[in-house]
């Protein structure tokens, strides 16, 4: 069975979304997990339609909220590979504190941010990743705050597993999130991702003549060396890295948490507690 | 009530809470009916604390006005509270206590004595030994609750045993009245966050998030210090938001889940409750109520947060709204709402507050019902599911991820299959499945409690208060009764017809009369209201003195 | 009323919107009264995207069941919205478009002529001729329309005009019904979003926090391209939650500020909006409604949240929420908004709807009441200052900070310094302070709009369902009648006993009858509830037509 | 005068924050500003309790939310000195995002964390910067999560002047404030402070033993390099750095936004608006 599921899609034809959509269908297909283990937990904008378009069992819940719910689900059913997607006004914007915090944590799911540097459902205004100085209905003088770098940012928090890609390259696109959730923590993913309606600056071919992989440029590159990883990731304008930028191996939620070290399936053990014992210390 | 109020008066830091709690246990396990009381800052060291005790001929769930014995730990707030003294208060204290304007001091030598057991630390055992020895507690008693303490330190052990011993030898003097003693077995002395949080455990909870917020926080702790023994998952989140998210993705996976915080903290769940509201996911949420707006007053209670949460989240949805009278209630309705929410697949809210919460109670042992264990969830494949079919009763069938099934749940307005749909009249018949809920909802609420229906007065109140309101009654006699809820939302009614012609009037910590706005909405009845609204508890000679005043009684 | 209902029927990304408004832009510069309304689905290009433009003999406020002409620029979108057409109904398209089930379509050639006139993508133009000239607009109308818009791009300008020509001869061969036209000089074609937007800038508002949420972004996009000339610093917040909090910062400092949002941004607000009420902070929040719950339908109507907006943020305070019921008063209750904000330092709330906010109307030029610039600031040195200073009134003479005078506030219960205190006495008196300005709010709030208060059926309703309930009114004569609010708390009812004995019913945008629940809790009088919650407007026949249904006319 | 308000002071004898409360009461007098031209910006904790103790201007907001008061409150009123300050769950847990995103914004405030790596006020619950491994009354087995560095994050934003401190070193606490305040710029100065009631570990000698100034010690240290600064933020453990760890000369939000850039004070210039002209357009 495909995981693409037909039904009439609402992006704008041409979109950026769509080749991510059929690297993500594609990719599930390929995954060594029954359908039904897998959970895609959005929020809300363009990028967070996607679950809508697939044949998975979704949770598509507040804008900037995915993460949390994505956090939660996993902890209590190990068994489910979780997938949090939105955009990056959801993720980055609105659902910032999520984000960093869940880097923390280090539960294992993965998060693909569709990181087309604007708001498109709304109409677009600037988001945390759009470049200085570009103009929107908003941001009628252009941007005046600093573009934010979610790379940058995971690497300082630590995150396990940090990696960009991008929705004009399938393949890539697939070998990086099909790494990301093989990682045995949490998972950035950040796909550049064209927005052709509200975003006109950064096409395709903008992306196309910049983006390049950082491992096969640099054959020796260690993402495992957190600061040179930091340097790397500052890197944007001519030339902009992707592959995975940056990992580590922390332990995961699971392998720290005592109450579920063992394996324990929360969602499957699920019985009442008989708590007349413990309330004999209150007498 | 034949009673006595003993205050512990100190700051912060003295390590009073445990002293107090220490006393109250010794004087619970010694067959008194005990109820307690904190009332402090919010600060670390410093400030007032006050330990309330009160024991009483009959179960008390409130305290009264006046404290007849008070152990003064700090003279300022001694002072401050013997404002509110009656004539005759008896006030014990160390030697270098300095007197006071109001009472006679009388002056022991708790510190020499500790010093003389061997443990500095230990003054307040030496405390705790003379005040049992007053109430005529057997010395096991306090020394068995000193082992449970110190077991694994047993030179801080024996000194405390020993200063305990010093502490029976001292005769406090104070002339105690008649208050029967009786096995206290099938009784428990338990706070209003002990029970809730047992109530949650005992409902097979298995996940908490909540990001610390008083009075709610405890409610938290109970569950984290049983989260190996029970298995249940406990999460600080990073903020609220992130809290109740997180317990909507754990209940939507399958698991029971709860959420707790105050006022201040379930404001910034109010789109996360929307989102339980619209994807039917069942979560239960602790809001533990303080005085407001704002951050307010942490450590004080109120019950302000009724409107607010009866009306939380943005749109229309079913939901479940209860406020217990006590600790008892706190057990047995926190099972309930696990059982609401996940029968009906709703938001469910509890609503405490700080006195009910801070506050330990002599009450029967909480029964456990049964029927409230189920989970109305299916485990298993099904093909061409829909997780919002339509049904007579607005309840679709549940079934959880990972189980063969496909589920699908939005945020947006969605179709049967959980799909995002723009069809309007599709919208319009899901409004009214999520709506018509509400209709079976109101029949699973248990009648309010009636006292003294043919009086002329009748008091209505809800939650915490029922403490007071009923002592109050009990004391005032046949012409004043009450009409009391702790299942607020949706309100069942049944009799009221019974109130017309009578004066009526609402009791609540509030100032605006929220429940009485409530009622006259849902019965078109008016009530004249009396509101506390400066952060204490009620007494019950406060509602009567309030009601002679305002010419209701 | 003699009137027709044009629809242009088509999909997101057709330029329709553009188009819809130079054809209303037209007809009203023409001297038509004209109302319009956009019915579209949540994303950018395809979808549904209908524009409908109601001209009529008196100046309509909302539209009503049926088209009478319509465009079609999409086969699909014309079908469905034929679903609830007249029968006479005029549908006019392009050459190729195919047949439809329940209506002729009337082929003309608008692209050939387009390319002919050198410019493919001026279909649009060459229909906004056809129709101008079926509505007699004399042509220097449009064409100057079309030079606003392409001023700066001579070729496609010529380009569009050679287009606007040629649809000047097409003759539509519709049957216009007779309305009169007259001098509209005195009147504005408006928009809520933008009567809203200018009711702030004229409030002299300086300060825009806000995140991006549909229907409220509107009135950012006003105050942000204005920025420059009138000296405002919009700023789109990392979330709602910033937002508020920021423009209490800057209402704090001394500027009037404001906050624009939906439903579930405002869901994130709640905490901030207890702060305004605790710190006594001057804001003014938008929150134009959408249906609900969470995400719900982001580009449809609701009048849902009433009660959320009445009790929102935890605890008590008071506040005032007026609900326009249409642009003038958008723009005029918002400069009110302000107003009332400073004078009795309270958060105040503008409910808007999506209908409101997308739909433009012909409106007088709103009234500019220079009562409302009054700031009730005081920027001088004061020693010893109270910033909470107890007053008869509740309010407190206001300073703001970096004038000579240290300020303080506090979210914490304070003192009149606004310094943090736990004294309860004080507390007591500090929720009064705060809780009496209502009575003084209550006052400022005019009388409600009465229509036929003779009638045996009388209609009670809020906000922007005004436009539809007036019109049913005046369709069905002096047995119906209407009560209708838009300054809905404090709630004024001076005349409320008129109403005893009558058929009441609430007509609202809404499920559970918000406004008639809120109306009994204070009125004690009880209604029948007619609701939609289809997320579409409501329309003169759909009221009259639920009435017969209900019984009640 | 002195700006030591003399008043009960609601922490614990012993506290870290007393010594931040007298450095901070110093530099405002030593300041060539006017007392009237301060204004405080505070959340809730007992951090956040310091500007009740001080003779100052304050606005005593929200838990986790003092930035955007700050951030508005100087947006019009340029003329201020704007200092936020809270602890640390205040500002790197709630408010977390709006850290992140002032940082973007650049607007002239200073923000001071005291930093005890616990909540206080609400009786020892572990912080985003609790040490791992650490025991609480909820971490019953130990911190799980991940340290957060909040300097590392600051510079992986870009912020433009990024400290830390330390409130046993009255001097050096000094010193970096005063730079801080001085700095055109989004400033944060992160205060190593004990709290000796709730983190038996992280104690005055703890700190004193391993804080050590990066300038002092490293002569050739350059701020301005951001890699390095990163590298330097790693740092924590026998070693901890303090001092300014970064810093950079971004243009400020006042100096970049067109309303504001002229200099004008919108808190003084507040004169409703005539747009009777303006409406003409909608005829
Ligand atoms: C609480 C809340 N605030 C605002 C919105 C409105 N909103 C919907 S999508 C969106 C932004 C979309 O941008 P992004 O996340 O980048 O997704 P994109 O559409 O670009 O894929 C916003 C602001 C919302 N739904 N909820
Ligand atoms: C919205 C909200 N959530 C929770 C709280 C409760 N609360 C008060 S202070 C505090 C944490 C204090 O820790 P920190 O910010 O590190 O300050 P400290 O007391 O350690 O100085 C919390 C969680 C609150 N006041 N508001
Ligand atoms: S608006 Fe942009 S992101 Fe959204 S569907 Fe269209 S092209 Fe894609
Ligand atoms: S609890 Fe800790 S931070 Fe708070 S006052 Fe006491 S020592 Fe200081
Ligand atoms: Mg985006
Ligand atoms: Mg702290």
């Amino acid at each position: 069975m495909s995981f693409e599921r037909n039904t009439d899609i609402a992006w704008c034809p041409g979109c950026g979304n769509f080749a991510i959509r059929a690297a993500v269908a594609e990719l599930l297909g390929e995954l060594d997990v029954d359908q039904d283990k897998i959970l895609m937990v959005s929020g809300i904008g363009q990028a967070a339609k996607l679950p809508h378009y697939l044949n998975v069992s979704f949770f598509d819940g507040l804008h900037g909220r995915a993460i949390p719910v994505a956090f939660a689900a996993k902890v209590v059913n190990p068994e489910l590979v979780v997938i949090a997607e939105s955009g990056d006004g959801d993720m980055y914007g609105e659902g910032g504190n999520h984000m960093i915090h869940a880097m923390r944590r280090n539960v294992d799911i993965t998060v693909i941010v569709h990181d087309n540097q604007i708001y498109g459902l709304t109409k677009g205004q600037g988001s945390p990743t759009t470049e200085l100085g570009m103009k929107t209905s908003v941001q009628h003088w252009g941007m005046l705050s600093e573009q934010m770098n979610p790379i940058a940012m995971a690497i300082a928090m630590n995150a396990s597993f940090v990696a960009r890609s991008f929705s004009g390259n399938k393949d890539h696109l697939k070998r990086v999130v099909r790494e990301a959730i093989d990682h045995k923590g949490f998972s950035l993913v950040d796909v550049m991702q064209p927005c052709i309606t509200f975003n006109k600056h950064n096409t395709f071919a903008w992306y196309r003549s910049r983006l390049y992989d950082v491992k096969e440029e640099h054959s020796e590159y260690d993402p495992y060396d957190r600061v040179k990883a930091f340097e790397r990731s500052l890197e944007w304008g001519e030339r902009i890295p992707m592959g995975i930028i940056y990992r580590n191996s922390r332990l995961s939620f699971h392998e720290l948490n005592p109450v579920l070290k063992s394996g324990l399936n929360l969602s499957q053990d699920n019985r009442p507690a008989d708590v007349m014992e413990d309330l004999k210390a209150f007498r | 009530m034949n009673d006595i109020m003993i205050g512990i008066a100190g700051e912060a830091g003295q390590g009073i809470q445990t002293f107090g709690d220490a006393v109250a246990k010794a004087l619970f396990r010694a067959g008194y009916n005990v109820f307690t009381d904190k009332s402090y800052h919010s600060r670390i060291r410093g400030g007032e604390y006050i330990y309330s005790i009160r024991i009483a001929d009959r179960r008390p769930f409130c305290i009264r006005d006046g404290y007849d014995l008070v152990l003064s730990m700090s003279e300022e707030t001694t002072e401050k509270l013997l404002e509110k003294a009656t004539d005759k208060v008896y006030v014990v204290a160390d030697e270098d206590h300095k007197d006071l304007e109001k009472a006679t001091v009388k002056r022991f030598s708790f510190s020499k004595m500790a010093e003389d057991a061997g443990e500095k630390r230990a003054v307040n055992t030496v405390m705790l030994g003379a005040l049992m020895s007053l109430m005529s507690v057997e010395q096991e008693v306090p020394q068995k609750l000193l082992e449970d303490t110190f077991g694994d330190k047993e030179d801080v052990l024996k000194a405390n045993i020993r200063a305990l011993r010093k502490g029976y030898e001292i005769a406090l003097g104070y002339d105690l009245p008649d208050i029967p003693r009786r096995d206290n077995k099938s009784f428990l002395l338990m706070t209003g966050t002990e029970a809730a949080g047992y109530g949650a455990i005992s409902a097979g909870c298995r996940f908490l998030s909540a990001y610390p917020m008083t009075p709610g926080t405890g409610v938290m702790n109970v569950l984290a210090a049983n989260s190996e023994k029970h298995s249940i998952v406990v999460e600080q989140a990073e903020d609220e938001i992130a809290a109740i998210n997180m317990a909507i993705g754990a209940a939507f996976a399958g698991v029971r889940s709860m959420v707790t915080t105050s006022g201040g903290g379930f404001a910034l769940m109010q789109e996360g409750v929307s989102l339980a509201g619209m994807t039917e996911t069942p979560i239960v949420a602790v809001v533990a109520q303080r005085p407001a707006p704002a951050t307010g007053l942490p450590t004080r209670t109120a019950q302000e947060d009724l409107s607010f949460v009866m009306k939380s989240g943005h749109g229309e949805f079913a939901r479940y709204v209860v406020a217990p009278r006590n600790a008892r209630e706190a057990f047995e309705l926190t099972r309930k709402a696990f059982f609401i929410a996940d029968k009906y697949q709703v938001p469910v809210f509890i609503l405490l507050s700080q006195q009910l919460v801070d506050s330990s109670a002599t009450i029967e042992v909480p029964s456990v019902n049964k029927e409230h264990d189920q989970r109305f969830i299916e485990r298993r494949e099904i093909d061409d599911y829909k997780r919002f079919s339509l049904t007579e009763s607005g309840i679709s069938p549940r079934v959880i991820p990972g189980a063969g099934t496909i589920i699908r749940a939005d945020s947006d307005e969605h179709d049967e299959y959980g799909f995002i749909s723009e069809d309007l009249s599709l919208r319009k018949k899901m409004v009214e499945k999520r709506m018509k809920k509400l209709t079976s909802i109101l029949k699973e609420a248990a009648e309010p409690l009636w006292r003294n229906p043919d009086a002329d007065t009748i008091i209505i109140g809800w939650g915490d208060s029922w403490g007071a309101i009923d002592e109050a009654v009990s004391e005032h006699g046949g012409s004043l009764g009450y009409l009391h809820f702790s299942e607020v939302f949706p309100l069942r009614v049944d009799e009221v017809s019974k109130l017309s012609s009578k004066k009526l009037v609402t009791i609540e910590g509030n100032y605006s009369g929220l429940f009485g706005e409530y009622f006259r909405s849902v019965t078109g009845m008016k009530t004249t209201h009396i509101g506390k609204y400066d952060g204490r508890p009620m007494t019950p000679q406060w509602i009567l003195s309030r009601l002679v005043e305002e010419g209701m009684i």
